[in-house]
């Protein structure tokens, strides 16, 4: 007989002017079990999680119930509500760094539960500590125990936040996004630690995320949120086939594409860029004790091509150097060397002059990854797209620049209505269209793509992807996409390349690098993709040491 | 929507609409037009020469002859204190003025330029800022003598520091936003960038950071009239009449001190609310 | 200690050193070049005679360059010879000298005054719900609008001459009649301090019951208490003591002029 | 008050310049030496500030 560790029935959230931001989140965790729970942002699968954990911000009220561990926390008094959290369930979050008091050392933190409601001694509860960090594969525990988070990095940090939700022996684990803010590969070695534990323990999850394919990937069901209810809930298996709703079939075919429909031909043509030989050095405090600077190549020795009206993708880690190298192309960062040729000309020393920068600007734009960051948050979206193109019309009359915008609203499907709105009033994915506009108001031959989807839901991702596909398609702009995600790149890209600490490891047709890789680096991308059937392995040893590494 | 963003609630109201239900930024609203009219108008209204000495009435309580009463001297008190607007108003302002135009312009050039420009300028602010500003100022008067204007330079100057150090910290933060990177891209030229741009987007910090600034000058200016370095008896400055009333004070009649003092009071308050409430208005409008 | 803690305090001691050289020089400079000449003021009211000037001149090496009287005054001052008066002829160490305790005594009281006063009501303000935030705000926002003086003479008026409770001029005869006497400047001293403290504390422990570390303390079950203690309260402190810092330092500017 | 103060003021109000002078550089090291003081202090708290703070 299972029994259920926690049980929501009917959950609702409201905030204290009286919106109601979840209204019914319904699901239940076994023991041993594990559960995810998926939804797109503004879903409500935080708000309900922080319920459960007691963290909802001061004046919300929930109503509903929730027990945990058999448990109505509504009846309970704070105290033992208190206790009852603390040894019935543990929390990690998205962000280690900013979950774990940067003042206190590691040891502090694991310790801290222990000796203050255990009540163990301090020596007993350091022990403790060092064996939870070596279960959750953190060599030299007694170093870091000594360390500050400052001092770790962030694919370490979660590993000791999980560590120390582990202290009381908790039988359920609520995880929350708690590997979106790592490299794919870091994810891997999270969610392998994870399974790990599950099967020692017989620890029960829940696991809240917004991708759907890694919760499917790693839970036994999948419970689907969409504007503050539980649509459906599937078993992980079997989802694409029983699917109903059709959100969740929507998020579906987001998350987990037919592979072989992504595979473009790649096209021959004229190149338009080309980037040899590149290379970034930044001067870096000398790690550790030693005394002085030293150089970190950021970027070392990169080359490759992008035809006129092609997509090249350039996939990495963080610290690979793809954003450096975008950055150079753009004229953002000065090269150390090598060269950078866009249309035969030599553009690799940046454009000192604001004539020559707008000169450069009607060939190369940029798109930036967070939409919000990107927009001068006091500008309409009309004022906005005016002046770029007033910048390279000077003498166009206003009803010109007008009927230009218009025209460029229209380019990115965006409603005329929205142009007079603020950044602030349009939705991520309205933002970044307004960003592709501005870009486009050059009239560019190359568009730059520095992670230009990353910061969105998978459902808008589609729709900005396919949106600059079908402007590739019309106007044959070119773009170089940068993303950490291969199956982005899949989606737009004919011409793949792939860094890794400041090199290009394998660079050539899509379907080539991404069906037949030759590099082990590649390989590893690869696997540590998450999808059904997929067993997250443990490859530290294997790491190169990137600037996500150990420290 | 972050869990923060959740917290605050829904977005502000519309600035107008929320300025009507608040009434202590009403009242300090009605506090400075006060002030101020008193300031451009007062000398022009009022009911007696602030200098003329009346001699029947020395140290008189208020009556409805002199509604705030006489001085040790026998000069009319209310009269006194509006023509003392001006300049106990004047010199606060022109502080706030100078030192934020310098302020912003060395903190601007700083964050933008960088590298050695941005190393002597913060050398240089770090000097300045060792010296406390009521020290330069008595430093300025051994200098230049007394009277309102060496006090002011100093206070201009001693009052940059913090100016440059809360500007170049904003626009640092402000030029490495990508929205900046992608003007650049676009070929918009620099100095558009810092007025359309850079600029407004650091308003909220110029402007609360000059209704501190001018809360700070007001009272400095008044502690150095006060004590005899600044503005020189007879002028009607408010920092003097409140030494001038020092005596009085201990023999009954404190409403020459009082009243200037209150007056610094209130002044100071309402500037402070005004530019608290119109921040906050203005961080919110941007978030 | 780490040889990397002991290189980035040695650089900060550099950079003291250099700010301190540097507002030394701003500070004599300012003097050397003040318009007027010294010698009327070296010659003390009377018409300088030709040889007088030539005598005083000499004596106080006002021929040499501006950079060499900065050097001799510079070395004057690190070897405690502070120059002498120009109005008393008397050497500036001993008007100084006597007078320095007491400033201190009173800087030292009000610094008392505004860490109990100004901490504890900025903690009261973040901890104890919104009537006590609201309390405090009032009372903040009228000490921030206090000059000094004014807050003197009010205290003066009330204490010394309404009520009597305390004495409005001198210093007393020890250490208690002192600090009984020193009561009402220390106050006036502090009010401003207190109010501004009392802000920053708030704002400070306000932003860190907000961080995201203090959820991960609260989801473990540690007890309020506990979290104030060594999670809100311990990070709340480098901005709380940077703060007092400059305040104590001004405070001293401030009560060696007003 | 018979405190600095006073003195400060007096000396400043009839130019008395070497007294304003050395009184001035006295306040300005204490400002300076405390200020530094309140740094180490906070340094020893939070040594990660120690690279962050000159940039604030």
């Amino acid at each position: 007989m299972t029994t259920t560790v926690l049980e929501i029935d009917g959950l609702s959230v409201a905030t204290p002017d009286g919106r109601t931001l979840v209204h019914d989140c319904t699901l239940a965790v076994s023991a041993g079990e594990s559960l995810g729970l998926v939804g797109e942002s503004g879903s409500g699968k935080t708000l309900s999680t922080r319920a459960v954990a007691g963290l909802l911000p001061a004046g919300f009220t929930t109503g509903g119930t929730i027990r945990l561990a058999g448990h109505d926390l509504a009846s309970l008094p704070g105290a033992e509500l208190r206790e009852l959290r603390a040894t019935r369930m543990g929390m990690a979050f998205q962000t280690p760094r900013a979950h774990l008091n940067p003042l206190r050392t590691i040891g502090d933190f694991m310790t801290e539960a222990l000796v203050a409601l255990a009540g163990e001694a301090p020596e007993a509860a350091y022990r403790r500590a060092v064996d939870l960090l070596a279960e959750v594969g953190i060599r030299d525990p007694d170093r870091r125990m000594r360390q500050r988070p400052g001092e770790l990095s962030g694919g370490l940090l979660q590993r000791v936040m999980i560590a120390a939700t582990l202290a009381m022996d908790p039988p359920l684990l609520l995880a929350d996004e708690i590997t979106t803010a790592l490299d794919v590969t870091t994810q891997e070695e999270v969610m392998a630690v994870i399974a790990d534990l599950r099967r020692h323990r017989d620890l029960a999850l829940l696991f809240i995320t917004h991708d759907l394919a890694l919760a499917g990937a790693v839970c036994d069901r999948v419970a689907v949120m969409q504007a503050g209810r539980t649509v459906e809930t599937l078993a992980a298996a079997t989802m694409r086939e029983d699917a109903r709703e059709p959100y969740t079939r929507r998020l579906l075919s987001a998350s987990l594409p037919d592979e072989a429909a992504g595979i473009r031909q790649a096209r021959r043509s004229d190149t338009v860029l080309e980037v040899a030989g590149l290379r970034k050095a930044y001067q870096v405090r000398a790690a550790g004790r030693g005394r002085g600077r030293e150089e970190l190549l950021a970027v070392d020795n990169v080359s490759f091509a992008l035809a006129a009206g092609g997509a090249l993708g350039i996939v990495g880690e963080s610290g690979s150097g793809k954003s450096t190298t975008a950055r150079m192309i753009c004229g953002l960062e000065t090269a150390d060397g090598g060269t950078v040729t866009v249309k035969h000309e030599d553009w690799t020393a940046p454009a000192r002059s604001a004539p020559a920068r707008r000169a450069r600007a009607r060939v190369v734009q940029m798109v930036f990854q967070d939409p919000y960051q990107s927009l001068d948050p006091r500008q309409t979206v009309r004022s906005c797209l005016a002046e770029a193109v007033a910048v390279h019309r000077r003498i166009a009359s206003r009803a010109e620049i007008a009927a230009r915008v218009d025209a460029l609203l229209d380019a990115v499907r965006l409603a005329p209505a929205l142009a007079g709105s603020r950044p602030r009033a349009l939705s991520g994915g309205q933002r970044q269209r307004v960003a592709i506009a501005r870009a486009l108001a050059a009239d560019p031959e190359i568009l730059v793509l520095d992670e230009a989807v990353s910061a969105l839901d998978v459902t808008t991702q589609v729709e900005i992807l396919t949106l600059l596909d079908s402007i590739r398609r019309e106007t044959g702009v070119a773009l170089l996409m940068i993303s950490h995600d291969l199956t982005t790149v899949r989606r737009l890209c004919d011409h793949v390349a792939v860094m890794q600490a400041g090199r290009i490891v394998e660079q050539g047709p899509i379907a080539d690098v991404l069906d037949a890789p030759r590099s082990d680096y590649t390989r590893t991308l690869l696997d540590s993709i998450p999808r059904p059937g997929w067993t997250p392995q443990r490859r530290l040893p294997a790491r190169i040491v990137t600037s996500g590494g150990t420290r | 929507m972050s869990i923060g963003q959740l917290a605050r609630g829904r977005t502000p109201a519309p600035a107008r609409r929320a300025a009507a239900h608040d009434p202590l930024l009403i009242a300090a609203a009605l506090v400075l037009v006060a002030v101020i009219g008193i300031a451009l108008l007062g000398p022009l209204r009022s009911p007696y020469d602030p200098d003329q000495l009346y001699a029947g009435a020395v140290s008189a309580p208020p009556s409805l002859a002199h509604p705030f009463g006489t001085d040790d001297l026998g000069r009319d008190v209310l009269s006194r204190v509006l023509a003392g607007a001006r300049p106990s108003i004047a010199g606060p302002v022109i502080v706030v003025a100078v030192s934020t135009m310098l302020g912003v312009a060395v903190a601007v050039a700083s964050a933008w330029f960088g590298g050695a420009v941005d190393g002597i300028a913060s050398r240089l602010v770090d000097v300045i800022f060792a010296i406390p500003g009521l020290v330069l100022a008595v430093l300025a008067v051994a200098m230049f003598g007394k009277g309102l204007l060496a006090p002011v330079v100093a206070l201009s100057i001693a009052y940059m520091p913090i100016v440059v150090r809360l500007v170049r910290a904003g626009a640092r933060a402000e030029l490495g936003r990508p929205y900046i990177a992608a003007l650049r891209i676009q070929g918009v030229g620099s100095l558009a960038i810092c007025f359309r741009h850079l600029l407004p987007a650091l308003l909220p910090t110029i402007l609360a950071q000059a209704t501190v600034g001018f809360g700070y000058a007001m009272l400095d200016i008044a502690a150095i009239s006060f004590l005899g370095l600044g503005a020189q008896p007879p002028a009607s400055d408010w920092g003097v009449m409140i030494a001038g009333g020092q005596p009085a004070l201990l023999t009954g009649a404190p409403e020459q001190s009082m009243f200037p003092a209150a007056l610094i009071v209130l002044t100071v308050l309402a500037v402070n609310i005004v530019g608290a409430r119109t921040t906050t208005w203005a961080e919110a409008k941007d978030r | 200690m780490s040889a990397n803690a002991i290189r980035q305090l040695a650089a900060k001691l550099g950079g003291l050193l250099l700010t301190l050289l540097l507002a030394s020089i701003a500070i004599f400079f300012a003097v050397a070049l003040t318009p007027g000449d010294p010698v009327t003021a070296l010659a003390g009211g009377v018409r300088p005679t030709p040889e007088l000037i030539e005598a005083i001149r000499a004596e106080h090496h006002l021929d040499d360059p501006v950079w060499m009287q900065y050097l001799r005054w510079v070395g004057g001052v690190l070897q405690g010879d502070l120059g002498t008066s120009f109005v008393y002829k008397t050497p500036v160490a001993e008007l100084i000298a006597p007078r320095i305790g007491i400033s201190l005594l009173l800087v030292a009281y009000a610094v008392v005054l505004i860490t109990v006063f100004g901490i504890g009501s900025g903690i009261l303000a973040a901890v104890r719900g919104p009537r006590a935030d609201r309390a405090v705000l009032v009372g903040t926002s009228i000490g921030v609008a206090m000059p000094t003086f004014v807050v003197a003479i009010l205290l003066i008026w009330v204490f010394g001459r309404v009520l009597g409770w305390f004495p409005v001029y001198g210093t007393g005869e020890g250490l208690l009649d002192n600090l009984y006497h020193l009561t009402l400047p220390a106050i006036s001293l502090a009010v401003l301090y207190i109010a501004y403290m009392s802000r920053i504390t708030r704002g400070a422990i306000v932003a860190q019951q907000h961080a995201e570390h203090v959820d991960t303390a609260r989801v473990r079950g540690l007890s309020p208490s506990r979290i104030f203690r060594r999670h809100v309260l311990l990070n709340a402190s480098p901005q709380i003591l940077a703060v007092s810092g400059a305040t104590i330092a001004g405070l001293i500017a401030v009560s060696a002029v007003a | 008050m018979g405190g600095i103060g006073s003195l400060l003021t007096e000396a400043a109000a009839r130019k008395d310049l070497p007294v304003v002078q050395v009184l001035s550089l006295l306040l300005v090291t204490v400002f300076v030496v405390l200020n530094a003081v309140v740094d180490v202090v906070i340094a020893i708290i939070d040594p990660d500030s120690v690279k962050s703070r000159r940039s604030a």
